[in-house]
């Protein structure tokens, strides 16, 4: 039997893992999937707490949360797809004209 | 009586004349409009010493007891005189000048003399803190676009920061007063004030302490002081050390000493000290200074150490005496930048040491020159005599020690002597050949001053009669 | 009653924006016009709505006392906002519409969310309208800040999904204001994810990196957006989660807000004194402005955060004043401080206006700055922070220090003219910079203690 | 009373802002104004003789406490009135001839700014109004010893007289205050009255600075360098300030508060501090060439003799010695004043050159010199009789040295001046002969007035032995000084002598006041860069904290990936405070 704490333990590990995966790659895309493990760990936790209250709150959040994060993909994917098109990279570094 | 309000219609009229004016382009001159607006006020002012003012309350925001109260204080009429005055007096100098931006000009100087008037009648503190920050962010602007090229921006900005962290500490006490009696009116607040605990009693009054000891100033942040008044223009200066000064005195008055007489007696001796430190301190900096105007803001200093002392002795003699002295060296040191500003325009430069002899060109200037000196170094019959007098007097009747700060008046008799004889005396140098007399305004503007110091100076009374408060 | 909720007016007003989209593109006129003057109509209308009739309870969403306050200022600086874009250029595509007005509901739908994924959708709705609102022109500049703004928006997202989903593994439920029983560990962690994920909307430091990036790459009316309503709905979203929901959550949650605030008013103040742009010294002074309205966040009690809302008024009115005043000045191409003189020959009103704006931010009396930062501090004193507020004095000299170093720079010169020409588009403009201004002094009436 | 002392005032104010310099014979209102104040205080004084009278006036009030003005009319300050407004009378007549070609105005209007302080002063009631006056005294005699302003040395010494003054101006104003809270009321008698009540502390330290204020005022040792300066003003103005006025002012408040000086005890001082400075002045006296200066290094001795009968508590003595000094000082200066003004000249051994010996001013400066020297008859053999009157043996016999050595002095005067050549003859006018004419018969017969002066203070003139003595020391003075002088004997020893004393006290004394005034301004200099310091620490606190922020610019490095690393740290950041606080 999976206790919910080894379901937090785990969720944790993955949230590390995301968090590494941000800091060390500088490729859009690296990116994008590094925050979807976050997300996939919050899922996780939603449907896994969802079961320890016995209740579905928790799975119907996670779908909705589901949905947003789609959203929020295709408009990352989109602007990426602007950014490769006018600089040929997809490197987040790649526009400072901003900055100070 | 008279609707207090009035004091401030007019004003407002003139202000509002300055924008029409300059919006319709009616080509009225600026400077008439300020100044038949500001004799009416000063009429109008004077009527109602006779007559009695009518006090006027409007609640604007009555969640935090915002209004626009306008009461008499004890304290309010000589200061209300200095401020209806001496930007009269201060007019002519502008006048000459004020070359570029007029319009902007006076209507900044219209918008301080309408504060200046408001906050020493607002009875609301929220409404002292409004006009007081208006006039501050007037004199900012008449520092930094019409000070002296060179320096305007380093001064302006100094006398905006300094005076800035004085007028915060200052809403920090209001807000803590506010928030112990739910009030922000002055006279609730007076009934109110023993409510407030001890430790906060303490807290508003350094808060108020910092706030005066900043904007009168007193050593160690008098700094901004120097900068500004040398680099603003004449009529600038004049307001500056004859009014602005004077919000520091006025609020350390009617926040630290009559509010809270207890806390200041406690603290009376470490403040009398600090007085007669900055006293002797900005004599002996006075003493080596070069520039004529350097030195009057050096004696400025001076001064209000003075006036300090005298409100710290918390007591009636010293009070009456800080108020008198304050209105006295309001008119005195306006006349000194005026005749400083007059040095400037005549030889081009305020250098004590690169002019001399000028007596023999410039006869009128030179007599005013000395009533001026003889004016500041409290000869008696003339203005400061009477309130160094009360405050010496208040001094040693709490604090024997205080008298030392008389060494800095010999001290000051030294250099504004030594100021004379350099300006005026010994042998005409080569270069002033070509000086030429102060015109016949100059002389009716210095002539008016020297008919306050003198009226002031025979009859202290009349100010002192104003002067409501006791301990 | 409910139907007459403001919000439903918006979303009514979408949906028939879309339908007259498509008719419109079928009679192919071309013409726009009908389309921007029914997006004026609808926020209008909604404003109307609910300053007549306010919000009402439904199902995820529950007003507070002082919702309609909010939801009503921020319509108002909509409608602003908005008319000015609309002054300003009319080429651009109708999407911009449908995404102003879906971010402006986003907006008020955080006011009012009592549930953590309502507030999630709402926050959501704000962060992808503001993607496409920054990148409104398609300019390298608007592409560079809306590629900062959606990756760490899209950051902050997960982040904030998974702190909600820590939250729910420690109480149960996601429902602002039931009983609950609280698993420690995961709920802390869970609400300190929270705390990151919003305060990336309200531009806390450190999470304020992309904020004056971003608002320097936009144009200058989504820049008054996103620092006045975007930034609004994300402190009032922390007031909902931190003050409303978790009232008494824990003693770190005060402490480390305080710290947050400090250092958000520090970093911000510290480096807006040393800006050359204008427009990026106003971002900075925005952020701080965030500060301050968080240090009253911070206190969680009613005097606090009855002052923070109050302060957030006052903020969100004086940076959409002045974004959208610069933005008249930015359009004569003025971009340095040292230029900042010639202002005054683009347009008198539009410096008459910055000024009185940047007085407020500053924080001079009589406008409602003043009020908000006296109420800030009456907050903080009435709690016993005499030493903060000592703090926050010497940190005001330098925002006093920049600000006016700004203003001292529009230093009217005399004798230059501009060649730019005054045209209805300015004058319209101008109006509207009045209504703002106006409503710099007459705000003080929402003064609440 | 008002009325008296307000009429030259009255006469300043016409001719500064009536009149101005378009009148030529603007003398006329000043002398006009000034005979009426004579005539209305010799009525005053006749009519109210053995009464007084009280005008009063309330200056302010502040919480209960008045500030009473008083002018008070007795025997004394009426008496003291009449000598100041005649003598006053004396020199503007006088200043007609002397002043011509000057500006008129000016001269006339301080001056009669000058009769009315010091006529205020003598009439004074209160302690206050006194000091008023007082302060006037000084700041007029300031503006008319640097008459002449575009002299440095004269514009030098104005300064140095009202900065020494003031010294004592100050220690007085302490003083008032002192009194004032001690015993509640500014009336001078009141005052007096209440001394025998008041802590033995109080009336020391009030008694000390009282005397401080007349020393300086009087030019008394350590005081008296700015005396001799002030010669640089007119003679008139000399005349006037340095006989009956101004230094007089510093014994006649001795003499007014000389119950307060017993009861402090301060007799002995005040007698040493007088017998020092007669000393110093009859060496620097003896050492002196110019003219004016050696008057004024008698009128310092002069000063000194009233001071000492102060100290001996012989208040009447010191009044009545004023009188007469007052009288043979203002006659001395007048007719140096014709010397100087014919022939341009203040050194006395060029003035031999001009064979004065037989001309009509011979017998004036004679009767002058020997009032000076207090041979009799003249009046002023009186006034040092009356001035001895509590000597006791030692004072008796220190004063027959100063009576050997003032003859010896004020004779070296008159022979090196009138010497063997006769035969210049000297033009003379109404205007100088008159007041010259009519002071030297006053110096003459007015030791009548000796018997009378009982009336108008308590005097007493014992003649004794030490009388007569002191009078053969005079008479020694005079025949050695004939000896050394008119008949040019040797006079290395006195030379010698001489010279090494006034060395010491002229250069090395007058060198330590320049190095004091140096060292104020020395540290004046020092604490204004310490103030240009603190004044740049505010500034350059400002501007670290502007290059600090310049500095962390570079953390907005404009890159999206820091921006989220920064994201990344300040929630792990987060996470951690929150952890400390479960």
């Amino acid at each position: 039997m999976i206790s919910y704490t080894d379901v937090l333990v785990l969720t944790g590990i993955l949230f590390a893992v995301a968090i590494y995966g941000i800091v060390s790659r500088r490729n859009g895309i690296t990116f994008i999937i590094s925050a979807e493990i976050i997300l996939n760990a919050a899922l996780i936790n939603f449907v896994a707490a969802s079961s320890a209250f016995n209740s579905y709150d928790g799975a119907s959040y996670a779908l909705l949360t589901l949905v947003i994060a789609v959203l929020e993909t295709v408009a990352i994917i989109g602007m990426l797809i602007v950014l490769g098109k006018r600089t040929n990279s997809v490197s987040l570094n790649k526009l400072r004209n901003f900055r100070g | 009586m008279i609707q207090i309000l009035g004091l401030l219609v007019l004003p407002l009229i003139g202000v509002v004349a300055l924008l029409v004016n300059r919006l319709m382009c009616l080509g009225a001159r600026d400077e008439n409009i300020v100044l038949y607006t500001a004799l009416a006020t000063t009429a109008l002012l004077f009527i109602g010493m006779f007559v009695g003012f009518q006090p006027f309350s409007v609640m604007l925001v009555p969640q935090v007891d915002f209004a626009f109260s306008f009461q008499l204080n004890g304290l309010s009429l000589p200061f209300m005189l200095l401020a209806t005055v001496l930007p009269i007096l201060g007019l002519w100098s502008a006048v000459k000048e004020i070359k570029e931006k007029r319009n902007l000009f006076y209507l900044l100087y219209m918008l301080s003399y309408l504060s200046l008037i408001a906050v020493f009648m607002s009875s609301n503190l929220i409404s002292l803190f409004v006009f007081w920050e208006i006039v501050l962010v007037a004199f900012f602007f008449i520092i930094a676009f019409w000070g002296e090229e060179e320096r305007r921006g380093r001064a302006s900005m100094k006398f905006l920061i300094f005076t800035q962290f004085g007028s915060l500490t200052m809403l920090g006490a209001f807000i803590l007063m506010f928030v112990y009696t739910g009030s922000f009116n002055l006279f609730t607040i007076q009934s109110l004030i023993s409510q407030v605990p001890q430790t906060i009693s303490y807290v508003i009054f350094i808060f108020i302490l910092i706030a005066a000891i900043i904007k009168m100033p007193i050593f160690p942040l008098h700094s901004w002081l120097p900068d500004a008044h040398v680099t603003a223009p004449t009529t600038g200066s004049v307001l500056l050390a004859g009014v602005l000064l004077k919000l520091g005195g006025y609020i350390f008055l009617l926040f630290g000493v009559t509010l809270l007489p207890n806390i200041a007696h406690n603290l009376m001796v470490p403040l009398i000290l600090l007085g007669v430190f900055t006293v002797i301190y900005s004599t002996l900096v006075a003493s080596a200074q070069k520039d004529l105007k350097r030195l009057v803001a050096y004696s400025s200093i001076f001064y209000m150490g003075l006036v300090f002392i005298g409100s710290a002795t918390v007591s009636n003699a010293g009070i009456n005496g800080a108020v008198l002295l304050m209105v006295s060296h309001g008119f005195i040191v306006g006349m000194l930048f005026v005749l400083a500003g007059l040095l400037k325009e005549k030889t081009g430069t305020r250098d004590i040491t690169k002019v001399g002899g000028l007596a023999e060109k410039m006869p009128t200037y030179a007599m005013f020159f000395v009533f001026a000196v003889l004016a500041t170094l409290g000869v008696p019959g003339l203005s400061n005599f009477p309130g160094e007098l009360l405050v010496f007097l208040g001094a040693y009747s709490v604090y024997a020690i205080a008298l030392v700060s008389l060494v800095g008046v010999l001290i000051a008799t030294n250099y504004y002597l030594y100021a004379v004889k350099a300006v005026l005396f010994g042998a005409l140098k080569k270069t002033a050949q070509k000086f030429s007399d102060i015109s016949t305004m100059d002389a009716v503007q210095l002539g008016a001053f020297s008919v306050f110091i003198i009226s002031i100076g025979i009859l202290p009374s009349l100010i002192t009669n104003l002067v409501g408060v006791t301990i | 009653m409910s139907v007459l909720n403001s919000e439903y007016v918006l979303i009514a007003g979408v949906l028939l924006l879309i339908v007259l989209d498509i008719f419109r593109n079928r009679l192919n006129s071309g013409r726009k016009d009908i389309i921007q003057y029914a997006t004026l109509a609808i926020l209008v209308l909604a404003f109307a709505v609910e300053i007549m009739f306010g919000d009402f309870d439904i199902p995820f969403f529950s007003t507070m006392q002082y919702s309609q306050f909010v939801n009503g200022f921020i319509l108002f600086l909509a409608i602003a906002i908005y008319s000015f874009l609309l002054a300003d250029s009319r080429k651009h595509s109708t999407f911009i519409e449908f995404l102003f007005i879906l971010a402006v509901l986003g907006a008020m739908l955080v006011v009012i969310s009592s549930n953590f994924i309502s507030l999630l959708i709402a926050i959501e709705m704000i962060s992808l309208a503001s993607y496409g609102l920054v990148f409104f022109q398609k300019s390298n500049a608007n592409l560079e800040g809306a590629m900062k703004y959606v990756s760490i928006s899209f950051l902050s997202m997960v982040i904030l999904i998974f702190g909600i989903s820590l939250v729910y593994g420690g109480t149960g439920t996601l429902s602002f204001g039931a009983t609950y029983t609280v698993n420690y560990l995961p709920f802390i962690a869970g609400l300190s994810l929270v705390m990151v994920g919003l305060a990336f909307k309200s531009t806390i430091v450190p999470f304020h990196m992309w904020a004056p990036d971003v608002y320097e790459a936009s144009n200058g009316a989504v820049t008054a957006f996103l620092s006045s309503i975007s930034k609004a709905a994300g402190l009032i979203a922390m007031v909902r989660v931190f003050f409303f929901a978790f009232p008494a959550s824990s003693a770190f949650v005060s402490d480390m807000f305080i710290i947050l605030a400090i250092a958000t008013i520090f970093f911000a103040t510290f480096l807006a004194t040393v800006q050359e742009r204008i427009k990026r010294l106003l971002a900075y002074s925005s952020i701080a402005q965030a500060g301050f309205a968080f240090i009253g966040i911070a206190l969680l009690n009613y005097s606090g955060v009855s002052a923070a809302i109050f302060y957030i008024f006052s903020f969100a009115v004086a940076d959409a004043l002045v974004f959208l005043a610069y933005k008249v000045f930015e359009d004569a191409k003025i971009v340095y401080k040292k230029d900042a003189s010639k202002m005054w020959a683009v347009s008198k009103v539009g410096v008459v206006c910055l000024f009185i704006g940047v007085l407020s931010l500053t924080g001079f009396p009589p406008t409602i700055g003043f009020f908000g930062k006296l109420l800030i501090f009456s907050a903080l004193l009435s709690n016993g922070y005499v030493y903060l507020v000592v703090s926050l004095f010497v940190i005001l000299l330098f925002s006093t220090f920049f600000y006016f170093a700004l203003l001292r720079d529009m230093n009217p010169m005399e004798n230059y003219k501009s060649n730019a020409k005054r045209t209805t588009s300015i004058r319209i403009k101008e109006a509207i910079l009045i209504a703002l201004t106006l409503a710099l002094f007459f705000g003080v009436v929402f003064v609440t203690f | 009373m008002l009325d008296l002392i307000l009429l030259p005032m009255l006469a300043a104010f016409l001719l500064i802002v009536v009149i101005g310099e378009k009148l030529a014979r603007s003398y006329a209102i000043a002398i006009a104004g000034c005979a009426i104040s004579l005539g209305m205080a010799t009525y005053l004084f006749v009519a109210n003789f053995n009464s007084t009278t009280v005008d009063s006036f309330n200056w302010m009030s502040i919480s209960g406490s008045n500030f009473l003005l008083s002018l008070t009319g007795t025997n004394l300050s009426l008496g003291f009135s009449v000598l100041v407004s005649f003598i006053s009378l004396m020199v503007l007549v006088f200043s007609v001839f002397y002043m011509r070609g000057e500006p008129q105005v000016r001269y006339y209007s301080q001056m009669s700014i000058f009769i009315f302080s010091m006529l205020g002063l003598v009439l004074s009631g209160s302690t206050l109004l006194f000091y008023i006056f007082w302060e006037l005294v000084g700041v007029s005699s300031y503006l008319l010893i640097g008459f002449w302003y575009k002299k440095e040395t004269a514009a030098a010494a104005g300064k140095k007289a009202l900065i020494m003054t003031r010294i004592g101006d100050m220690a007085f104003l302490a003083a008032i205050i002192v009194l004032f809270l001690s015993t509640g009321t500014f009336s001078i008698s009141s005052t007096i009255q209440a001394i025998p009540y008041l802590p033995s502390s109080i009336v020391l330290l009030t008694g000390a600075l009282i005397l401080i204020a007349a020393m300086s005022k009087s030019a008394q040792f350590p005081f008296y360098t700015w005396l001799p300066d002030a010669m640089e003003g007119p003679t008139p103005v000399s005349a006037l300030l340095h006989s009956a006025t101004m230094v007089a002012a510093g014994a006649y408040l001795l003499v007014v508060t000389v119950p307060l000086m017993s009861a402090a005890g301060l007799g002995p001082v005040i007698i040493s501090i007088a017998m020092i400075t007669a000393f110093i002045a009859i060496m620097l006296a003896l050492h002196e060439k110019q003219i004016k200066r050696i008057l004024a290094y008698s009128t310092i001795e002069s000063l000194a003799f009233m001071f000492i009968a102060v100290g001996t508590l012989n208040a009447g003595g010191a009044m009545f010695y004023l009188f007469s000094h007052a009288v043979f000082k203002s006659l001395l200066f007048l007719v140096s004043g014709v010397l100087t003004t014919l022939f341009g000249v203040y050194d006395i051994y060029l003035l031999r050159a001009r064979k004065l010996t037989g001309s009509w001013l011979m017998w004036p400066a004679f009767i002058g010199l020997a009032s000076l020297a207090g041979l009799p008859p003249f009046m002023s053999m009186f006034a040092h009789v009356a001035l001895a009157a509590n000597f006791n043996l030692y004072e008796n016999l220190a004063f027959l040295g100063i009576d050997f050595f003032t003859a010896l002095f004020s004779f070296r005067l008159f022979f090196v001046v009138f010497n063997k050549g006769r035969g210049a003859r000297l033009e003379s006018e109404m205007a100088d002969a008159f007041p010259i004419i009519l002071l030297s018969a006053i110096a003459v017969a007015g030791g009548a007035l000796a018997f009378y002066f009982n009336s108008i203070i308590q005097t007493t003139l014992s003649f004794g032995p030490f009388s007569l003595l002191s009078v053969v020391a005079s008479v020694a003075g005079a025949y050695i000084a004939y000896a050394l002088f008119y008949q040019n004997r040797s006079t290395s020893i006195l030379k010698y002598f001489v010279g090494a004393a006034s060395r010491l006290a002229e250069h090395g004394y007058d060198s330590i006041i320049k190095a004091v005034g140096d060292a104020v301004v020395r540290l004046g200099v020092m604490v204004s860069e310490l103030d240009d310091r603190l004044s740049r620490a505010f500034e350059l606190g400002a501007d670290y904290s502007l290059a600090l922020s310049a500095d962390s610019r570079p953390i907005q490095t404009g890159s999206a990936n820091s921006y989220i690393i920064a994201i990344i740290i300040g929630m792990i950041a987060v996470m951690a405070v929150a952890a400390a606080f479960v």
